[in-house]
C-alpha cells in the first residue's frame, strides 16, 4: 500500500440549490483516523461520496496526495477502499466470482490464493461458491470487506461500518481498523459513539439551516 | 436595451407591412412592388415568414448546443438555463415553422404532410425538442438534468446533420432550393429580397430578445427557488 | 486532455463530411416510366406536363388525364382520379405517384413543385408556362 | 494485453457484463420472447399475401430496432438499478466502461439481428434477397449503429426517471437516419445483385457509426460522473 495524504478544503454541496453542509475542512495524513458524525440526514454519505471522488462537491476541493503527487480526482479511485450499504454487489455471482471480476476490472490480477487469504479473514471460505444472493446480509457487509481490502487501500471510508455484523463480524472490523491506521487512513461516518470514539478526531456535520435537509432520494443516513 | 426593443418593434411593424400591403403587379414600375410569382400568387407573402422561422428555430438548436457544451465545460448552472431558454424558443419557432410550411405545402403541393425530407426533417427537430424537454422533466435534481439535458443535446446536434442529407435520397423533395443556397445565387426580385432579409434579420433579432427576456426569467425563478421556504 | 476533444471533434467532422459526400454524389432517385411499366408497384415519376397534347377534367366521373413526359423524355398518359391540383399549369415539375397497367399510368396522388425562383421577370413566367 | 491497460480493463467490464447476462438472462428473456411474439404477429397478419420488398426490408429493421429497444438499454439500467454502478466507479474510469458495455451491446444485437435474419427469412417466403453479401454488410453495419445510439441513449435514461416511455422517445430521433439509410440499404440487397451496389448506404452507415462514437466517447464522462 502506498501512503496517502487527504485534504478537504471548503467542501460544499447543494442539492436542488438547498444547502446540505458548507464549509467542511480538514486534513489527514497516514495514521490519521475521522469520524463523521451527525443526525439522520444531516450528509455524512454524501461527504464520503465526494472524498471518494463519487459526487463532484458544489464548492471546495477534495485533494489526494501520493507520496506528494497529487491525483487527479478520476484515478482517485485506486487508493480508496469503501464499505457502505449504498454499495451493492453483484448478486448473480459467487463470493469468489465478485472479488476476481472487480479485481480484474480495476485491473489488477491476484493471485486464488489471495482471494482466499481475504474470504478466511471475513470468514467466508466456505461460503466462496456460493452466489451472493443466498447471503444473509451480515455476509454481504463482510464480502464489502473483503473488496474494500483487496487493493490495501491508503485510503479506508467505512459508512455504517457494524452495519448487519454480529460480535464476531465487529471484532472483525476493528482489526482492520487498527491495521488500516497503523500507515493509512480511515474516515467513518456513523450514529454510534463506539465508532466514534475509536478515531482520532470526529466532525460533526449538520445543515447550515435551521430545520435539517430531507435526504436527497437513495441515500444512506 | 430600450433603444433595441423601440427599433425592433419598428423594425417589425415594417417589415409585416410591407410584406402584407405591397402590391403584387405583372410588370413592375415601381419600388414596392413585388413581381407575381406564377402557382404563388399571393401566397409568396408566406415566404417572408416561414423561412425566417425556420431559421430561427435552428438558430435555437445551435445556441442550445453551443451552452449545453458550455455547462458541460463550466457546469455553471447559468449556462443550463441559457441552453434550455434556447431550447425552448426553438420549440416555439419549430412548431411555428410547421405549421406555416404545412399550410404552404396544402396550396402549393397539395396536401397538408406529405413526408417531404423538409418535412421530415423539421419533425424530427420537432421529436428532439420533445425528447430534450421529456427528458428533463424526468429528472428531479438539478445538476443532473443539465447534465443529461446537455449530453442529449450534444448526440442530437451530432446525428441531425445526418438526417438532413440522408432524407433527400429517400424522398425526392418538392421544397424550393434555399434561399441561402450553396451556390450563392440569390435568385429573387430585389424588392421582395430586401424584405425578406429585413425580415430575416428582424426575427432573429426577435429571437434574440425574446431569449435574453426568457433567460432574464429564468434566472429570476432560479434564484426565487434558492432562497424560497 | 484536450487532444482527445480535438481528436474527437475532427473524427466527427470527417464522418459528417465523408456521410455528405457520398449524398452529394447521388443524385435524387426517381423512377421512370420505364420501370414503372416493369415493376408493377407504387412509384414515383418526376416529369413536365405536356400542354400541346389533350388535357381534361371529366366532370361526372371526376377524373383528370393529361399526358407527361418523365426525365428520360418518354411521354405517358396519366389518370388522376381526382380534381386538376393547384398550380397545375405553372409548376417547374410535376410529381405522380402510382402504378403504370395497360398503356396509362393511375396516378393517386400528384404533387407540384412550387417554383423556387422568385424574380418573376417576364423570362421566367414564360418558362414556366 | 498489460495490466490495467485500456483494453484489457474493457474486456474485464464484457465478461462481467456477459457473465451476469448468461447467468441473469435478463436481456436474452426479453428479447427471445419479443422475437416469438413479433414474428407470429407478422405472421399471422401476413398470411399468404404478398408484401412488397419495401415492407420487408422495412418490417425486418422495425423488429431489429424494438429488440434493441428492449434489450440493449438494460446494461445500464440494471447496474443503476442495483446499485453496483457505485461498485464500478470505485473501480475504474468511464472509458473502459463505456467500451465494455458498447461491445457488450454489440455483439448481443448482432446475434439477435442474425437469428431474427434467419427466422424472417424462414416464415416469410417473399423475403427473397438478390445479393446476400449486400445483406450482410448492411445487417452488420446497421446493428452496429444501433447498438452505439442505444447504448449512449441507454447511459442517459439509466440516470433519469420514467425510463420506460421516455426511451423510444430519445432514441427515434436520433436513430431515424439510421435506420432509413439501413432499410434503403435492405431493399438494395432484396433487388440488386454485387455487393456494391448500395455503396453509398455503407458510407452513411460507417460515418454515422464513427460520429455518435466519436460524441458518446466525448459526454459519457459526464454522465459516468454524478
Amino acid at each position: 500500500m502506498t501512503l496517502v495524504q487527504l485534504t478537504a478544503s471548503g467542501l460544499r454541496k447543494d442539492f436542488n440549490r438547498r444547502p446540505v453542509f458548507s464549509d467542511i475542512s480538514f486534513q489527514l495524513r497516514p495514521g490519521q483516523t475521522l469520524a463523521v458524525a451527525g443526525r439522520n440526514g444531516s450528509g455524512k454519505s454524501t461527504l464520503l461520496k465526494i472524498v471518494a471522488s463519487l459526487l463532484s462537491p458544489t464548492a471546495g476541493t477534495v485533494t489526494l496526495t501520493v507520496g506528494g503527487n497529487e491525483v487527479p480526482a478520476r484515478w482517485m479511485f485506486r487508493h480508496i477502499g469503501m464499505v457502505a450499504p449504498y454499495l451493492h454487489l453483484y448478486e448473480e455471482f459467487t463470493a469468489l466470482e465478485n472479488l476476481s471480476l472487480i479485481d480484474r476490472i480495476r485491473g489488477a490480477a491476484h493471485t486464488a490464493a489471495e482471494y482466499e487469504k481475504l474470504l478466511a479473514m471475513v470468514s467466508l471460505e466456505r461460503r466462496k461458491h456460493d452466489v451472493v444472493r443466498t447471503f444473509s446480509s451480515g455476509m454481504k457487509q463482510r464480502l464489502k470487506y473483503a473488496l474494500a481490502w483487496m487493493e490495501r487501500p491508503g485510503l479506508l471510508l467505512l459508512d455504517e461500518p457494524r452495519t448487519n455484523l454480529d460480535a464476531d463480524g465487529i471484532s472483525m472490523v476493528r482489526s482492520l481498523f487498527e491495521e488500516q491506521r497503523r500507515d493509512g487512513i480511515v474516515i467513518v461516518a456513523t450514529n454510534e459513539e463506539d465508532d466514534a470514539v475509536m478515531c482520532d478526531d470526529t466532525i460533526e456535520i449538520s445543515a447550515p439551516r435551521r430545520g435539517g435537509m430531507p435526504p436527497p432520494a437513495g441515500e444512506g443516513s | 436595451m430600450k433603444v433595441f426593443q423601440a427599433i425592433l418593434g419598428f423594425w417589425l411593424t415594417a417589415v409585416i407591412l410591407c410584406a402584407f400591403l405591397f402590391p403584387i403587379v405583372p410588370e413592375i414600375t415601381r419600388w414596392y412592388e413585388f413581381p407575381v410569382i406564377p402557382g404563388l400568387e399571393q401566397k409568396a407573402r408566406i415566404l417572408f415568414f416561414h423561412v425566417p422561422l425556420a431559421w430561427t428555430s435552428v438558430v435555437g438548436f445551435v445556441v442550445s448546443v453551443i451552452f449545453a457544451i458550455r455547462y458541460l465545460r463550466t457546469k455553471k448552472l447559468d449556462d443550463d438555463i441559457r441552453s434550455s431558454s434556447a431550447a425552448g424558443l426553438g420549440l416555439l419557432f419549430c412548431a411555428l415553422t410547421t405549421i406555416t410550411g404545412s399550410i404552404w405545402a396544402k396550396f402549393s403541393w397539395g396536401s397538408f404532410w406529405n413526408w417531404d425530407p423538409r418535412e421530415t426533417s423539421i419533425f424530427v427537430l420537432l421529436l428532439i425538442y420533445g425528447a430534450y424537454f421529456a427528458l428533463r422533466s424526468s429528472v428531479q435534481e438539478d445538476d443532473k438534468k443539465a447534465t443529461l439535458a446537455a449530453v442529449y443535446a450534444i448526440i442530437a446536434g451530432v446525428t441531425m446533420p445526418f438526417l438532413m442529407f440522408v432524407m433527400p435520397r429517400i424522398i425526392a423533395s418538392l421544397h424550393p432550393d434555399p434561399i441561402i443556397n450553396t451556390q450563392g445565387k440569390v435568385s429573387m426580385n430585389g424588392t421582395m429580397l430586401t424584405v425578406f432579409l429585413s425580415s430575416l434579420a428582424g426575427f432573429t433579432g426577435l429571437y434574440f430578445w425574446i431569449y435574453s427576456l426568457t433567460v432574464r426569467l429564468a434566472r429570476l425563478e432560479f434564484k426565487r427557488s434558492s432562497e424560497g421556504e | 486532455m484536450n487532444v482527445k476533444i480535438i481528436l474527437a471533434v475532427v473524427v466527427i467532422i470527417a464522418a459528417m463530411w465523408f456521410g455528405y459526400e457520398s449524398f452529394v454524389e447521388t443524385n435524387v432517385e426517381y423512377s421512370n416510366f420505364g420501370t414503372a411499366e416493369s415493376v408493377q408497384k407504387k412509384v414515383q415519376v418526376k416529369g413536365t406536363w405536356v400542354q400541346e397534347r389533350e388535357t381534361k377534367f371529366d366532370a361526372d366521373r371526376s377524373v383528370f388525364t393529361f399526358y407527361m413526359v418523365d426525365e428520360d423524355g418518354r411521354l405517358e398518359h396519366v389518370v388522376f382520379d381526382g380534381a386538376k391540383p393547384n398550380n397545375f399549369e405553372i409548376a417547374d415539375a410535376i410529381v405522380v405517384k402510382g402504378k403504370y397497367h395497360d398503356g396509362s399510368f393511375y396516378a393517386e396522388d400528384i404533387l407540384t413543385k412550387c417554383p423556387s425562383k422568385y424574380e418573376g421577370t417576364s423570362e421566367t413566367v414564360q418558362k414556366t408556362l | 494485453m498489460k495490466k490495467g491497460g485500456f483494453l484489457g480493463v474493457t474486456a474485464a467490464v464484457f465478461r462481467k457484463d456477459t457473465s451476469s447476462e448468461i447467468r441473469t438472462r435478463y436481456a436474452l428473456n426479453a428479447l427471445f420472447l419479443f422475437t416469438v411474439t413479433t414474428l407470429s404477429i407478422i405472421l399471422f397478419s401476413f398470411q399468404s399475401s404478398t408484401v412488397p420488398v419495401q415492407v420487408h426490408a422495412g418490417l425486418l429493421w422495425v423488429l431489429i430496432f424494438f429488440a434493441a429497444m428492449s434489450g440493449l438499454s438494460r446494461t445500464f439500467i440494471t447496474e443503476e438499478d442495483r446499485g453496483t454502478i457505485l461498485l464500478l466507479k470505485l473501480s475504474t474510469i468511464s472509458t473502459p466502461v463505456y467500451y465494455g458495455k458498447l461491445l457488450f451491446n454489440v455483439l448481443l444485437l448482432i446475434a439477435l439481428t442474425a437469428i431474427l435474419t434467419v427466422l424472417y427469412a424462414m416464415v416469410l417466403p417473399g423475403f427473397i434477397v438478390l445479393s446476400v453479401p449486400t445483406l450482410c454488410i448492411s445487417l452488420f453495419l446497421g446493428t452496429v449503429g444501433l447498438a452505439s445510439a442505444s447504448t449512449i441513449i441507454g447511459a442517459l435514461i439509466a440516470k433519469a426517471n420514467a425510463r420506460g416511455t421516455l426511451y423510444p422517445v430519445l432514441s427515434f430521433p436520433i436513430v431515424l437516419p439510421l435506420l432509413l439509410t439501413v432499410i434503403r440499404a435492405t431493399t438494395i440487397a432484396m433487388e440488386q445483385e454485387g455487393w456494391d451496389a448500395a455503396m453509398d448506404e455503407y458510407r452513411v452507415l460507417i460515418s454515422y457509426i464513427l460520429a455518435i462514437n466519436a460524441a458518446s466517447y466525448l459526454v459519457f464522462e459526464y454522465i459516468w460522473k454524478d
